[in-house]
């Protein structure tokens, strides 16, 4: 694939932060003041970007987002509208038996390119099963993202190669494993900081409150990333807890922060702070993006079962890359040209995702005894070898008649 | 006899549905609950509309959480509840493993008999449907070697029906595997029948050269390979085990005893499966009956694979009819 | 056993609680702003007996043991004298071989006896392996529970006679049982409650965390006592949370309350006021009862080796006992003659949990077979009748010689 | 050959208190963790020193959760790290259950081999110790059956410090399971020795007319039952296992075919026990060799029981030399 996120051509480094490091001189005590903000019942969303595309002041996070250029802010509208495409193209594909299933994330644009884009290369991520946003920005191929939904491995991109770890599909898990990173990261004296992705519903896994518990004690560098996207399959948020989700952290001595997920610069800015508060040695941050699922779970899902169209409606209005089209237009910070090539651009997307994953070819029988140690197992040997066997006398047969 | 006017044909997904109402219908301590069993009636919809009829108290969308299911249905279960716990795919047991193996399977000998638990596990298992990672597997080995558990799986509607009735009947822990990929196919349901034993196996053909042995998914392919062998002359007997813990060895040697060969076919890996523990024992019980070893056809020792691999990787016609031309050729 | 504990003999009501509803008219405003009141950082201690035995004003908690005799306070200091005394004698039970284990709970008197004298006869206890004064205060039997640490069961009780669940070992788990326990009371429309007890090291489980979520969202009647004795076999509370406990409850949405755990009265008073929340409909509580374990884990451990002496001489100072018999003694509530006829009825105990223990047969070999299914189960029977077998042939070769 | 004088006489436990000191010695990126491994250096004191000598950093006291404890270090692994974690106690690795089996064993598949994972995980197992309920069990089967993992148990000290060794080496993940009732036997450890391969089996004494076949605490009791049916004129092969996944069976059948009887002997229950593998697959290879079915002594199918009641649960010299009656009966 010859596709590249804004990051990746914008030689990798953090939007909105010209020297990689901006942000990094604030204090501590103003952080902690920030997350202390948050203990109010009413919860406090931090929004940079009103739905009509209104820039908006916030003492607390503006900082972070203070060298943004009007570039910056057209990659990041860039990122969200690849994304976009690239998971309508999936949804289709799933549609024409291309692929098994399909996990969009339709809606949660900013909550993933804002967190997305305020990593460094050396962070690590480890995502759900949703965040195509989130590899888009680490530089993964999209067309590697599919071939576990096509049926033809279960991940199978390099991990390493973008620190950008396989999907996890067992919810929550995969927030131990970022702990663990993050616990190692502070062994060797790094500065690098791990996000891990994960949505309300799997807030109420006990490995998510594990990782907390861990990360805590060990103060690792690590942001929890809840997309809050109101629903897990049927079930809305109230069904995982009763006070809003970034209230969770507290408890287990860290702050957390609710954003407005649907606002990309509000998204950057707080999980920069957060990141920033890892590298600085402060421990874990737990940030809640409130968003949307505006579709449906999975293509398997049917939500008309279980929630009405008028919410689906009120969320429409505070999407996240009309919001950033209202601000670019209204700031003349991208002009006609740049809408027309994005679309261009966004059309050549979906048609090379979709005659790569055409061209997926199926993985070959004996895959299936492949990898499965590292190191050979006698076990496996032997039936991979009762398998070619097996296999062979079939072709005998044939040969045979 | 004829077929009875309270017989109908229904999809086995159906039968489990139209049996969970029947229990809630007859026992106000019994309560369904899991993720998504609600408003959406599970992702297979085995419980649709069973909330709207019964209420949110009698049929519960929980939290995430599978420990948590396992371990509040525990705590009803103390309280005089009999819940029906559903876990939504096979591959998201293991967060409820410990709750399961330390907790619900030794409460009852933990206090000498004084605490009973009927808690139903639903499971749909197993793979076939194309699905991705964990949403595939077939765990009940792991969960046989655990004594204090009964592990049930149905092959067909009428024993959806009924035997999700009686494991809701039982004073033990039941987990109930449920065929996934049968979940569509439909047989006759006789809701006034009287049900057999829950732990006794069922011949669903008779035959004399050798006994096929399966449970769940496997036994219509065990049916179709019988099909076939007799197209080529051969008389396969076929055992529905339809229970895993206990097995019904009685049924099996007696089976064997006549035939003198076994064949066990399941989903779940060959190694440390279930057709070790029936292969150990029908050879302890048969010795000097059998013709041939006891073989196996299972899944092979290796992670349940990506979809576009599964035909490869169950058991098909082929393969079991590979071990039955093994097994004679002795 | 003829022995009981001051509760079975003042016909079965909560200590404090004349009507057996003193209190429950208090306005929930009021609740919850005592829980509200915790917020601070600097953890607020509930305190009503100062180790010196001075009774000091609290105006949270003091409605709650307002109707509190000296002959109730006698009781509690009974309750404690005597839980002492029986885990003493396990102890050296255990020295002399009759058990294989011991936990002592000596220092935690009174948080046991406190919360245990707060619950009403229809509410449920979930202990841990540790609540010997809980299960006293329930009326157990105390020779049942030195069954499990004989090695002849493991429990063994009903816990339906007392409402006294079996010890439960794998940390964290009975916090589930108690919450689904509290969920069917909420469905009988029951006005019981729940506590569940579990100490500090048991809070970074998932299961603790699960709880948490469960009884939120369900509204649960559950009080969740944690005994925060500092030590979690060899690991210090830091070692399970940079934050004090109670407040982990704030971010699941009930509060949290550090009560001394040394305190029988305010142990006491906290544990009415969660309890009566919870029939309130109210919800769940944390209870964190800041208490000292002065022994060692179990008779197995060897606290010398990560432990140093003078920490537990600081907390020596603060004695369950001897602070309430500095109050009775200084309020006049007790006489010479109490506390000799106490010392006396104390040896008693002793001797009877003694002689009870030696006494204690070893279970029959058969044994292994009962009770693994309510319903029986073939290779259980199968099992059986070859062990009768197998047993038979040694009495065969025995009569054959 | 004469002992060279790099052999010490030790405990188990010491070995492989002393393994984890060279490998913590040797690899800046082993790292221990588990609950109490620091200062109290563990509950049976395997860690004994090591967080005094490699710091807090390297010897790691977690918090009191084996789901994150698991969890962690894989995280750890995958920044690089070779961390070996402790469960305390056999009965206490259900929490970390989901973890072992839906990511540990499986990430080095599901990332096509890019993803290794070199995770220890030490289980002390196993009963005979006059333990409370849950701290005497022998679950391995329930990993086995599990596809990713590798699964080792030594039954002495020289074992117990070169198979850690190698797991540590492993690129795999490897249970360890150790034979909590023999942490105390002593026995020669030549730490300069060159070690067979992890997953042999080991002839520990030949004999003719049946080879008895264990690993972990059992082989000990092997060695007693062939001392005790020597002097009945029988001569037993002993085989130390050492691996229960993969399982030598090469070398299993090469000493079956010889002495064509086998009883194998385990604590975990029979029912879906190791025993069951062995015997189906032995069975099916050395078929016309056995002059007698394949016997298995284990534990009940029954919840470990009560300390007074575990001699009566547990294999012994009685019960062992019972089933070689009755195989040799045939
Ligand atoms: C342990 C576990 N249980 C159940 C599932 C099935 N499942 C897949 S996604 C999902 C809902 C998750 O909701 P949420 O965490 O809010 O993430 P979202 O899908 O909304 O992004 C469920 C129940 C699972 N994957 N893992
Ligand atoms: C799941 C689990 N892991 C480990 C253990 C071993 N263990 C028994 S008690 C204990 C310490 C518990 O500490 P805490 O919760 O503070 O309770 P305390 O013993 O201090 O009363 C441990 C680690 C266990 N019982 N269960
Ligand atoms: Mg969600
Ligand atoms: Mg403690």
């Amino acid at each position: 694939m010859t596709v590249e996120s804004t990051a990746a051509r914008t030689s990798r480094r953090s939007a909105g932060n010209k020297a990689g490091t901006t942000g990094t001189k604030r204090t501590t005590s103003t952080a902690k003041k920030a997350a202390g903000a948050r203990k109010s019942t009413e919860p406090a969303l931090v929004q940079l970007l009103t739905p009509e595309g209104k820039r908006v002041k916030n003492a607390e996070f503006d900082p972070y987002v203070a060298g943004i250029t009007a570039e910056d802010l057209r990659g990041l509208y860039r990122d969200m509208v690849l994304t976009r495409r690239f998971d309508a193209e999936a949804t289709s594909l799933q549609r024409q038996g291309e692929l098994g299933l399909w996990a969009s994330l339709l809606g949660q644009e900013a909550a993933q390119i804002g967190s997305g884009r305020a990593l460094r290369d050396d962070d690590y991520v480890f995502p759900t099963y949703r965040e195509h946003g989130v590899a888009w920005c680490r530089g993964v191929d999209p067309t590697n993202l599919l071939g576990m939904f096509r049926g033809v491995n279960n991940g199978g991109w390099d991990p390493g190669g973008n620190n950008f770890h396989l999907y996890t599909i067992v919810i929550g898990s995969q927030t131990l494993h970022a702990t663990g990173y993050a616990m190692g990261i502070t062994k060797d004296g790094a500065d690098s900081a791990v996000i891990a992705y994960f949505g309300d519903g799997a807030s109420s896994q006990g490995d998510v409150a594990e990782a907390f518990t861990f990360s805590a004690v060990y103060n690792a560098p690590v942001v929890f990333f809840c997309q809050n996207n109101q629903w897990a399959i049927s079930e809305p948020t109230e069904k995982q807890s009763r006070v809003p989700l970034y209230q969770r952290a507290q408890g287990f001595g860290f702050p957390g922060v609710r954003v407005d997920g649907n606002d990309v610069l509000a998204s950057l800015a707080v999980t920069k702070w957060a990141l920033e508060r890892a590298r600085a040695g402060e421990g874990p941050t737990l940030v809640e993006a409130f968003t949307y699922r505006m579709g449906a779970h999975t293509t398997s899902d049917d939500p008309t079962r279980y929630r009405h169209d008028d919410e689906r409606a009120a969320w429409e209005a505070k999407d996240p890359i009309l919001r950033l089209r209202r601000h670019l237009e209204s700031a003349h910070h991208a002009d006609e040209g740049f809408f027309a090539e994005l679309e261009t651009e966004s059309e050549a997307l979906g048609k090379r995702v979709r005659e790569a994953v055409r061209a997926m070819p199926d993985p070959d029988h004996f895959a299936i005894f492949e990898n499965v140690y590292a190191d050979g197992h006698a076990l496996v040997d032997e039936e991979r070898a009762q398998f070619a066997a097996y296999q062979a006398s079939f072709a005998d047969e044939d040969g045979g008649e | 006899m004829a077929q009875t006017v309270t017989s109908k044909k229904m999809a086995l997904a159906k039968a489990i549905n139209e049996s969970l109402r029947r229990a809630l219908d007859a026992d106000p301590k019994v309560v369904v609950m899991g993720e998504d069993v609600g408003k959406l009636g599970g992702v297979f919809r085995v419980t649709d509309g069973l909330q709207k009829d019964f209420g949110e108290s009698r049929v519960i969308d929980t939290p995430l959480a599978e420990s948590g299911i396992v371990g509040t249905a525990i705590g009803l279960a103390l309280r005089g509840y009999r819940p029906v716990v559903e876990i939504q795919f096979d591959g998201f047991v293991f967060p409820a493993y410990d709750q399961i193996v330390t907790q619900l399977a030794k409460m009852h000998a933990r206090s000498l008999g004084k605490v009973k638990l009927p808690v139903v596990v639903r499971i749909p298992y197993g793979g076939g449907i194309g699905a991705v990672e964990h949403h595939s597997e077939s765990p009940e080995s792991l969960f046989a070697h655990v004594a204090g558990l009964k592990i049930v799986s149905p092959s067909n509607a009428s024993d959806a029906y009924w035997m999700m009735q009686q494991a809701i009947q039982s004073d033990d822990p039941v987990i109930f595997f449920e065929p996934k990929r049968r979940y569509w196919d439909k047989s006759d349901v006789d809701t006034e029948a009287i049900p057999g034993p829950l732990h006794a196996a069922r011949v669903v053909r008779a035959g004399t050269d050798l006994t096929l042995a399966a449970y769940g998914p496997m036994v219509k392919l065990c049916q179709e390979v019988a099909d076939a062998a007799a197209e080529e002359g051969r008389s396969l007997e076929v055992l529905d085990l339809r229970s895993v813990s206990p097995i019904d060895f009685d049924a099996i040697q007696a089976s064997v005893e006549r035939t003198r060969r076994l064949v066990v076919v399941h989903e779940a890996p060959v190694f440390f499966g279930s057709g070790a523990e029936i292969a150990a024992r029908i050879t302890e019980r048969c010795f000097y009956h059998l013709e041939a070893p006891v073989l196996r056809v299972g899944g092979y020792h290796a992670p349940y694979p990506p979809a576009r691999l599964e035909e490869t990787y169950l058991p098909d016609l082929d393969r079991v009819l590979d071990a039955v031309d093994r097994s004679l050729a002795y």
